[in-house]
């Protein structure tokens, strides 16, 4: 029932590096993808990349009881960021803080474009993401497994949202930077993509770059979308067979 | 495709299921005294010093341990802290909800708490580094991923699990200075062992570790910790109805058997 | 108006005990319970255990406005238990705490079987404990009360629960621990039952015992339950008459 | 048996208690400026270095003191410290509500706050152990158990008498150490005394010490503070209507009266 | 479209006075008033007195979406007052403290005789005091630029509520306390009116004071309030033109 | 005099709005790279160390930094703390509520506390007083009066001019003691000049500076934080529409010549 794909095989596919771990500048982490791992929830899945662990339920459509954010003629989607207390070196105090509170906000409106939310009116889609171990890049690791989870859900998308980031460290522009390059990195871009048409769905930038680095850290983050996308296909496929 | 409905219609369920409990069996073929399949996994989260994931059936969890340096409480100077915390996240099943601690979660984790403290499954006074100023504290974190019923035993399995998983760097005094090293992690001192079991009384029956359909029907729940000697080191009636005592002391016997079989699950020694 | 059972003449019945406050091991610290000692609350009751003063106020049946709580075919029962911030040796911070919060979700069910709840369908009966001195064995005291306060009010139970636990310090089972025997003790087994039937609708057992020290403490906690049903049912005839 | 109806008819009250008022009279037979019968007792709880139980009426509170030893405010470093905190809690009312305090609870504390602080009840200077650093902080808490009108002049009395009741442990400066002897307790340095005198307002006229329904009914209420050498130490009007200056200053001259025979209530020493 | 009185031209009316500012001991600190000063509210005011700055929104009358406030035959009015956390020495936390709760009721209960709430039933007319500068006073200014924001609003009116404080310090009854004179004073008194009737809708009393010192201050208070009630009219003329 | 209705017709004011798009136009005549006007003004709170306020058009925010002594965070102790704090207060717009900040006000401050921090616009070290003990935390609070539109813009250009208006004490070490002194104050030390640019996207134009209506309508939003020098310190796409590739880039040229002019706008030198 559940579908493992994991990414031992992975082997480097481009120029050397410096990096701690080895990888090529436009290297992703080893992850595997899995769809269908919980039980209760009515679509699941689970996701690893290099040390993060990301598990996402989805629960929805079904009926939103907050009559004040209940939309006339479309779905709400509701999507939450949690972090474990256990998932980073210095336990986190359980509970939203602004972090997740931010990263919950731009996770729902880099998903919404890809959701069908308007073939259910008054209804709410719920989106629960639990990071289980965190090692940089959680938030779009996160965003990955919520649209394989979606799907697993039987939500009808336009495509499978995907995210990825980029980002500098020690003056080059590379791909998925782990935790230890983005701690001594100089800057960071997750970016999101609807990779059937390319749109983006969610962009940040947080560091200093030149408008030619942004643009190159924007490539390579697309890039590694179109990478991890075929990762998640493989997953529902795997799941649901063609 | 149509907004899903709520799915169980508890009337219909309720019979169902107090018929089979009346001709002594149980919805997936179990006998009472028979426990679901049990997955246990330690050491899965790196950044966690001490990890366990359970599957009880289709019932999951994750439990970490974290260690942090802490001052000790005022009236017990010379010992560590154990912290238990719970989460039902809105993950595991559709009425979890988001926010702060409801009743059953608090209930959950003072219940574990109390489970691992009062066995005494932690030599806290070899957690006090420096008697009244500095000592480990432990915090356990039990988060519930997939709600099928029975979260206590899954909660207390777990801890344990986690427990004996649990690597701390070693703490010393030098020169009045606490020095922490990271590079040589020590076993966590675990004194005892304990478990936890849980019986749901259904038709005036008792059958053990109640998965969730059987829960939603019960008419009481118990659940007894045990030590590995057999004693009793916590209990918690739940549910709606009353227990005769014949029941619950029936209910402890039958414990005393279904723990050894449980205790075979942990690993043989902390690592 | 007021009923009062003051519990002078207490003597001990069994054999002599080296208990600090001299009781034997089988004897309850000296009590009183009165009924009908507020004026607002519907039902009320007040009741002193050794150093312990306890205060309820029921409210109810009445209309429950939150409609996600109301149950169609029955009303709802809600404790509350709570310490006053003078009524423990270091000043208790107000509002409720996670100790509270389950002391509240366990009264409730010891409460709850006694209750005929099925006459009231979306109402709420609301009962207030509030502990205005602590010394050891509150919850109990808090539920003998609230049984009192409950008839007071009218509601009409199957019977009046009753509250005691027993323990065991120095090695020996004994009835209703004090403060002082808790701290100091090795276990502690609270047990409210319904003493009609002899059913037990709270249970808890905290420390360890072995299988016949348990069966013990739990036969002592229901002879001390008996002891405080007499003098429960006392204050409900003061205060009415037979 | 039904479910209780909400038993206030207000109009049909608000028209019989203000006829009453147009004559000269109260429901409770009592005059303009009599008090309803006063019972107050001290010591009540052993666990509290101070308590006082005050009914007036039907009103009954309960106030319990507890010192703390704490930190001075940067700005004032040799003086201590009054906390007042009350809390109506939903055993004294059908409306009063658990959760954190609302906007009459924290009214209620802190007008009785200003009333014992600017009054200077409690002699601050000393409670001071060591300047800057250690100072006794006394909690006063307020709890509502029943509540049938005016807490304000319940929660002042009460306090008062609690600060009057309290006693604290003797705290010394010995080798640059704070010992403090939980055996040796003195009184807690009583400076003044302070009390609190309301009026209601209806139908133009003010009406000492309004229980519930005349409350309910008021256009108005002024609350007034006086020391014991007739010196105005706090004042708060409420209610929804104004009032006049002459009510005003005709409330304060009542209230010299009143309080001189409210004050033969207080014990005569503390102790 | 903005109306701006600037009280410049102001100077001493009566017997001279040590105050540090130079004051008579009837004197207010300098003030302006202005009214219409937001966009998206309702109705706004804008007042400064001495170093005091407030903005007042006024929203409403607007749908009240809380039933169980709703009030079935009158408007409800609800009055916020916050500080701006840079408006005082020290950083003031963001979010209500016990101060600005109790300030905030009683400023409602300082306005409402004033306005026709019985002309809005089912519904609220909220009021928000912003201080983004705080130097003595703050709870009467807030009072005296809230009416001139309800009146801008179009809210009906009796009269237009306003408030000073008068006090004591060194010995010495003066009007309208600055920050520095409160903090050494010996008491202070709050007081709002309806000017046309004289009727009083805000009185507090903060320190000692005699019965005759009271009285002194109390007269004071309303002086002062009568002096800032002409600015206000004129600022809401300035604004309609008469 | 009725109840106010709700003014804001979305589909009418969309289809108009978008047509106006179309032809090139907006409906308060401006161009597509124009800003509303801007005024700002400096030092306009005395008891804030530093203030600013902004109207970007009907937009009206204000910003006030303060200076706290602290302790550093344990990873970075030789430099200082600044932290970015916003409220939607009531006041600004008929839809914002009291209460904890919403997403919307999480976002705004953290987006503006990157674009500042990332940037490097204050020096921190410089505000490390003794390393690992004490160094100045600079409270940012951003709030909001009026809400046409555009407040990321706003926030950000209030939130540089206030540092640079931004006085502190001079804080020395002497004799192991901290010395502060509030009368010698020295301008914060600023590194660097960031501003950002939002742009809304409608009928997939993108338009700078957007106003309420045009957000109400708008597919998309883009804010782009960037340097004197013209690099990118912060990004952050908003709204439930995709953006393509050509537009971000477009963007990005576009902001670094609005930029330009926008920093025209702030002070020449921080005093």
């Amino acid at each position: 029932m559940i579908t493992i794909i994991i990414n031992k095989d992975f082997k480097p596919k481009s120029k050397p590096s410096k990096r701690a771990d080895g990888r090529a500048f436009d290297e992703l982490r080893p992850f595997k993808i899995e769809a269908g791992v919980l039980e209760r929830a009515d679509g699941s899945a689970y996701l690893e990349l290099g040390g993060n662990k990301v598990m996402v339920a989805v629960y929805g459509p079904r009926e939103l009881h907050i009559r004040r954010l209940m939309q006339p003629d479309r779905a709400v989607l509701r999507c939450r960021y949690n972090m474990a207390p256990f998932s980073v070196d210095d336990r986190k105090r359980p509970g939203p803080d602004r972090r997740s509170v931010e990263i919950s906000k731009i996770t729902s409106e880099a998903i919404m474009p890809a959701v069908f939310l308007e073939k259910f009116p008054r209804s709410t889609i719920d989106v629960f993401i639990e990071i289980l171990e965190a090692e940089g890049g959680t938030r779009c690791a996160g965003i990955t497994a919520a649209s394989v989870a979606l799907a697993d859900a039987g939500v009808p998308m336009r495509d499978l949202v995907v995210a990825c980031a980029a980002g500098k460290t020690d003056g080059e522009v590379i791909l998925d930077l782990s935790e230890a390059e983005d701690k001594d990195g100089e800057a960071d871009v997750p970016v999101a993509i609807m990779p059937r048409t390319g749109e983006i769905t969610l962009l940040q930038s947080d560091g200093n770059l030149t408008t030619e680095e942004f643009e190159k850290a924007l490539n390579l983050s697309i890039d590694g979308c179109m990478e991890l996308s075929k990762a998640q296909k493989e997953a529902i496929v795997k799941r649901y067979g063609d | 495709m149509v907004i899903k409905m709520v799915k169980i219609i508890p009337e219909i369920i309720k019979e169902s299921l107090t018929n089979l409990v009346k001709s002594g069996e149980r919805s997936d073929g179990r006998t009472f005294d028979e426990y679901r399949d049990i997955v246990l996994e330690t050491g899965i989260i790196d950044k966690a010093e001490g990890s366990a994931r359970v599957k009880i059936g289709k019932t999951q969890i994750m439990v970490g341990a974290k260690p942090q340096l802490g001052e000790p409480f005022s009236d017990t100077p010379n010992v560590g802290v154990l912290m238990t915390n719970s989460e039902l996240i809105p993950m595991a099943a559709p009425d979890f909800e988001s926010g702060p601690p409801d009743e059953r979660s608090v209930e959950l984790s003072r219940v574990t708490d109390r489970c691992m403290r009062e066995a005494g499954v932690v030599d806290l006074e070899k957690l006090c580094i420096v008697e009244g100023k500095k000592v480990w504290m432990v915090f356990l974190d039990i988060h519930i991923l997939d709600y099928d019923g029975n979260l206590m035993d899954a909660a207390v399995l777990g801890s344990m699990a986690a427990l004996m998983n649990t690597k701390i760097p070693e703490a010393k005094l030098e020169n009045d200075e606490v020095v922490v090293d990271h590079e040589k992690l020590v076993p966590l001192p675990i004194k005892e062992k304990a478990l936890m079991c849980t019986f749901a009384k259904i038709d005036g029956e008792l059958i053990v570790d109640p998965q969730l359909e059987e829960e939603q029907v019960m008419e009481a729940r118990i659940s007894i910790g045990m030590r590995a000697d057999g004693s009793i080191c916590a209990m918690q009636k739940g549910g709606m109805k009353p227990l005769n005592k014949d029941e619950i002391l029936k209910a402890v016997q039958r414990t005393s058997e279904i723990t050894k079989k449980l205790m075979e699950h942990l690993p043989q020694n902390n690592h």
